[in-house]
């Protein structure tokens, strides 16, 4: 991994080297050089094996990581290409011509953390939710339970106890 | 013929006899089944509540006419398979109202329920059924082949047109039966029966994994309660007329009962070890060899 | 959108967001030149109110009980976890066939809808559409925790919390997930239930019904329903 | 005189973008929704198919059914929390789940498992596959309507889940590996009963090959169907017994050997015809070889030790901020979870990739086209299990 980590910065800008495993690592590259890289690493390193394609929210720095998973199926290795892109613009450049299945997950992508996929096939189209009319649910500042709790019929006499404070209060009620 | 009242009622009691047959058969085969798969089954009488369920509910809904008419069809094709057929040999009540052509009327009887179905199930607006019934009219126009070639050659052999004519000429000894004087024929239309019956492997009609359950799904309660009885008639009328026409007919009911058990557990018994085959491939299964063999069992009485 | 539909009870279904472009109103020129207004979505909802259906009084009604309580057909669809409990109990160990309980793939044919599991917004709306379709008398039984209060997923944004909220329930099965066992016990209280006569859910669903259609009509947003073109 | 043309993959025509073109109004189509109230798909999804006579032209697959947002509601969850949580991702086979999620967090926490947990560990995925196998195998026949496999296998199946029962104390859902170990040693004469069990799968094994392999009419139906050519493996995506029925080598446990795999001795099945067939005949050696592995578990493992390796209080347990990649081999294939961190309590973003994720949406709805409407069971033989698509 370390070898190829190397080669790759030879010829692309990375930062943020994350050597996890001996067959995993993870780098950070910025957005416009992300899909060439991710070509590049496809049709010469053997990288031709898509595995996932998620996003993480980090709301305090405002910006979203996309972590695009690529596996090469004869050395067994995993590359972890990390790209952060603008929250409040939330849009990166669709990577559908480099493997067949990766529209499916633009198109969760789309739905569930609101990033925008321009030109991926049936991005605009429900997958998973329908009539869904607030805020993508997979970002941070939506609250789920509190969504839950306007929206569906809580059954009274459910408590909700934060279980260290609850042990706490069990174990040692002197404190 | 006799068309007395008396004829009538003898009539009517045989219907009710083979109907509630029909219907321990068809729990009876249900529970062989599911000892093949280890289970003990469903109780012997579990038809019979069903009935009564179908028959008691509340809310029915119809598509129109035609699919009020689509059951009633299917029990016509039924019933009139019954009231033309000779159920027991040389008893003078239960010869219904066979008469010399009969063979050629059963022939057309057995299409007749398929028709009305089709009407009646293309009402109900489902894709499901429509699928079902374009399957079922073109799988059902092939099992009539080897059946009608069967059923020519035993015209030749016997000379006549008659069930009751058929049956006369095959008593006396088993080696009589035309099982043994006509094996061709016997073979074709056992290999039709198969597919007449509706068991694996030719049930794609009504496919449950694929297009649940083909041409009755939006049938319910009293709709599906008429199918159901008409489905209990049908098997022991089929099964009588293939015992009629090859196994040397019943002299009572209990042979009736024996032998009509047997014919129907015939294509229980493929059917359990058999997945389905699609609609083409039976197709071209039925116009191979049951076919071949029908048009040898011809050629070998010409 | 045509303002007609405010008088009628399911007038909020009609949201302008959701409405797929095939069921918009449409106008079709009729081939002796007049305009004829096509509005697909009267094909989709009954405008009717559902009559309620009230069981007879006496023997005769006890003895279809009986019936009723004895051939229970199972309406063939998983909605959640619990579905994968119910092939084991039309298979050796369990056997639910010895009970008169049977499968059935659809649900014109089904009496008893297995709710087995938590709902999803969109699953919910399915199975609105297929208990309407079930002829009555026709029964709910409530399988897991997740029907009852939402119990592992109380706090998630797609599922339900309370299932008798939107839809009848005439037996609760505890658990999670519980067992084959469990859900004999199940059908064995819903017999005993209908043999009682005390199994009338569904005509309480249509005395009801304005409260559970504004239940339903609170979470499922987009009401559009698949588009045959037949 | 008869000349049928069998190859129909110029039909529908498609456009410049790939979509077919289908003039709906047209009355030569007609759509056709397969679920989610449908006993033939695998679970609560829905193909939307558009037919013409008996031929699918189009296929789109529906998902969402099931989706809880479980990796939301990992969010707000403490990591032993997320344990009870997450397991419920997959219900056919939960043992992945709890797996990954525990050598995902020992991962960032740099926790060493014990070696009698590992082999404890081992045994429990390889009973969950079993189990899942048993249902697997025979229920491909059984959705061409021979439906006798799939209750003897059921029944053997039924037998494995009292053996979990007895380890674990659940009956589906197991909650046996915990981060940092397994919550409990084998129970006296567990061995033996196990033991017991699998010779019931070994007498399973050769009736279900003469019922299913050698049927004539499952091999005419199966044989030939859905090929999936050897380029779309890494094109696609797609892993595990569909994978190995094109000849391609895809098994976790032999290419990145996790717990004491490499101490096992096995070789999965390959084959090259990749069709239907291929990818049961596939999973009949998987079950052959799954009793031959937990039979030499048993064999290997220790008998005592310690099975849980010292964990911080997990009420307060934070885990350093991290993200890494963690996979396994489930019944279906490979199996991954994606676990950020952020130095807090709870996991800052989990991620759950399972096969059927492309199995399901862009592999079955390019394997659809040209297909029979009765052969639509081919998603059986991509074993998707749709709570692990929508999560």
């Amino acid at each position: 991994m370390k070898q190829l980590v190397e080669i790759i910065q030879n010829h692309f800008p990375i930062n943020d080297i994350d050597l996890r495993k001996k067959s995993l690592a993870f780098i950070s590259i910025h957005q416009n050089q992300a899909i060439p890289l991710l070509e590049w690493l496809k049709t010469t390193h053997g990288y031709k094996a898509f595995v996932l394609l998620t996003a993480v929210d980090w709301i305090e720095e405002n910006r979203f990581q996309l972590t695009y998973l690529i596996s090469n199926p004869d050395n067994f290795t995993e590359l972890g290409v990390r790209v952060f892109i603008d929250r409040e613009k939330a849009e990166m450049v669709s990577a559908h011509h480099l493997w067949k299945s990766i529209w499916v997950y633009q198109r969760e992508l789309k739905e569930m953390f609101g990033i925008n996929f321009p030109n991926s096939p049936r991005v605009n189209e429900s997958f998973i939710l329908e009539g869904w009319d607030t805020i993508p649910p997979y970002r941070r500042d939506f609250d789920t339970k509190q969504y839950s709790e306007e929206t569906y019929f809580p059954r009274p006499g459910r408590s909700t106890n934060d279980p260290a404070k609850h042990m706490k209060s069990k174990l040692y009620p002197k404190d | 013929m006799d068309y007395s009242l008396s004829r009538f009622l003898y009539t009517l009691l045989g219907l009710f006899i083979v109907m509630n047959w029909g219907m321990l058969m068809s729990s009876t085969m249900r529970r062989i089944i599911a000892r093949v798969s280890g289970r003990i089954g469903i109780p012997w009488y579990q038809p019979w509540i069903d009935l009564i369920k179908l028959y008691s509910l509340r809310s029915q809904i119809t598509h129109g006419t035609m699919f009020y008419l689509g059951p009633v069809f299917r029990l016509m094709g039924g019933v009139g398979l019954f009231l033309f057929m000779p159920m027991i040999y040389g008893s003078a009540y239960f010869m219904n109202y066979s008469f010399s052509g009969d063979l050629i009327l059963i022939l057309y009887f057995q299409f007749f329920g398929m028709l009305g179905m089709a009407l009646g199930a293309g009402e109900g607006g489902q894709p499901y059924s429509a699928i079902g019934i374009s399957r079922g009219l073109s799988q059902f126009t092939t099992i009539e082949v080897p059946m009608t070639l069967a059923v020519i050659s035993l015209a030749i052999q016997y000379d006549t047109l008659s069930i009751t004519e058929i049956v006369k000429a095959q008593q006396g000894s088993i080696a009589n039966w035309t099982l043994f004087t006509n094996p061709f024929a016997t073979i074709a239309a056992m290999l039709s029966l198969l597919g007449a019956f509706g068991h694996s492997p030719f049930n794609l009609v009504k496919a449950p994994n694929e297009i649940p359950i083909g041409p009755p799904t939006e049938y319910h309660g009293t709709f599906l309660g008429v199918l159901r009885t008409n489905g209990a008639i049908l098997h022991v009328t089929e099964a009588a007329l293939f015992m009629n026409l090859f196994f040397g007919g019943a002299t009572s009911w209990l042979e009736l009962i024996l032998k009509t058990f047997f014919i129907y557990f015939w294509s229980v018994f493929v059917g359990v070890v058999f997945p389905r085959f699609r609609i083409e491939q039976s197709v071209r299964w039925f116009l191979k060899w049951p076919t071949l063999i029908g048009i040898i069992s011809i050629l070998i009485w010409m | 959108m045509k303002k007609d539909f405010d008088k009628d009870a399911l007038s909020d279904m009609y949201k302008d967001k959701f409405l797929a472009p095939e069921n918009e109103i449409r106008f079709v020129n009729a081939p002796d030149g007049s305009i004829i207004e096509v509005n697909p979505l009267d094909d989709y909802f009954c405008q009717e109110r559902p009559k309620e259906l009230k069981p007879r009084k006496g023997v005769v009604e006890k003895f279809l009980n009986w019936a009723r309580a004895e051939s229970l057909w199972v309406l063939g669809f998983g909605t959640g976890c619990g579905s994968i409990e119910i092939p084991p109990l039309s298979t050796p160990r369990f056997d639910m066939y010895r009970f008169g309980v049977q499968m059935r793939a659809t649900p014109r044919q089904s009496n008893v809808f297995i709710i087995s599991g938590y709902l999803s917004v969109k699953t919910l709306k399915r199975a609105i559409r297929s208990y309407e379709q079930m002829p009555s008398p026709k029964y709910i039984i409530a399988l897991g925790s997740c029907t009852i209060n939402g119990g592992m997923y109380w706090d998630s944004y797609n599922t339900i919390n309370r299932l008798d909220h939107y839809l009848p329930v005439d037996v609760y099965i505890a658990g999670c997930m519980p067992r084959p066992e469990a859900l004999l016990a199940g059908f064995g209280k819903l017999k005993e239930l209908i043999k009682e006569g005390k199994a009338e859910k569904a005509n309480e669903y249509i005395q009801n019904l304005d409260w559970y259609k504004a239940n339903q009509k609170k979470i499922i947003k987009d009401w559009n329903m698949p588009d045959y073109n037949w | 005189m008869f000349t049928i043309n069998n190859d129909r993959s110029k039909f529908p025509e498609l456009d410049d973008a790939g979509n077919a073109l289908i003039d709906l109004t047209s009355h030569k189509y007609l759509k056709l929704w397969q679920g989610p109230q449908h006993p033939g798909v695998t679970g609560n999804m829905s193909l939307e198919l558009t037919v013409t006579g008996d031929e699918i032209v189009e296929s789109r697959t529906h998902v969402g059914y099931l989706h809880r947002g479980f990796e939301k509601l990992m969010e707000r969850r403490t990591f032993i929390q997320c344990f009870p949580t997450c397991i419920r991702l997959c219900v056919a086979e939960p043992d992945p789940n709890e797996y990954l999620l525990s050598s995902c967090v020992e991962e960032l926490a740099g926790i060493e498992v014990p070696e009698t947990a590992q082999w404890l560990r081992m045994l429990a995925l390889e009973m969950a596959r079993l189990q899942v196998l048993l249902r697997q195998v025979p229920g491909q026949a059984g959705t061409f309507a021979l439906g006798l496999g799939y209750q003897w296998g059921n029944y053997i199946r039924d037998l494995i889940l009292d053996r979990f029962e007895e380890l674990t104390g659940g009956r589906v859902y197991h909650m046996y590996i915990l981060p940092g170990g397994v919550r409990g040693l084998l129970p006296n004469g567990f061995k033996n009963r196990l033991e017991e069990n699998l010779k019931l799968v070994d007498e399973f094994l050769p009736n279900v090959w003469d019922l299913i392999y050698t049927n004539s009419v499952f091999k005419k139906r199966a044989k030939g169907l859905a090929v999936i050519p050897k380029e779309w493996i890494d094109e696609y995506g797609i892993y595990g017994p569909a994978a190995r029925a094109a000849g391609i080598m895809r098994d976790v446990r032999k290419t990145h050997p996790y717990l004491f795999y490499s101490e096992i001795d096995f070789e999965p099945f390959t084959t090259d015809e990749s069709d239907v067939f291929a990818r049961s005949l596939v999973r009949w050696h998987d079950l052959k070889m799954t009793v031959d592995i937990i039979r030499q578990i048993l064999a290997k493992m220790p008998e005592k030790g310690d099975i849980k390796a010292p964990t911080p209080n997990v009420m307060h347990w934070k885990i350093p901020k991290g993200e890494t990649y963690v996979k396994c081999e489930s019944s279906r294939g490979e199996y991954g979870m994606y676990l950020v961190t952020d130095g807090s309590d709870k996991p800052r973003r989990v991620n759950l990739k399972g096969p059927s994720y492309t199995h399901a949406t862009s592999v079955l709805e390019k394997l659809l086209v040209n297909a029979n409407v009765a052969d639509a069971a081919i998603m059986v033989s991509l074993a998707t299990c749709p709570p692990e698509i929508e999560r």
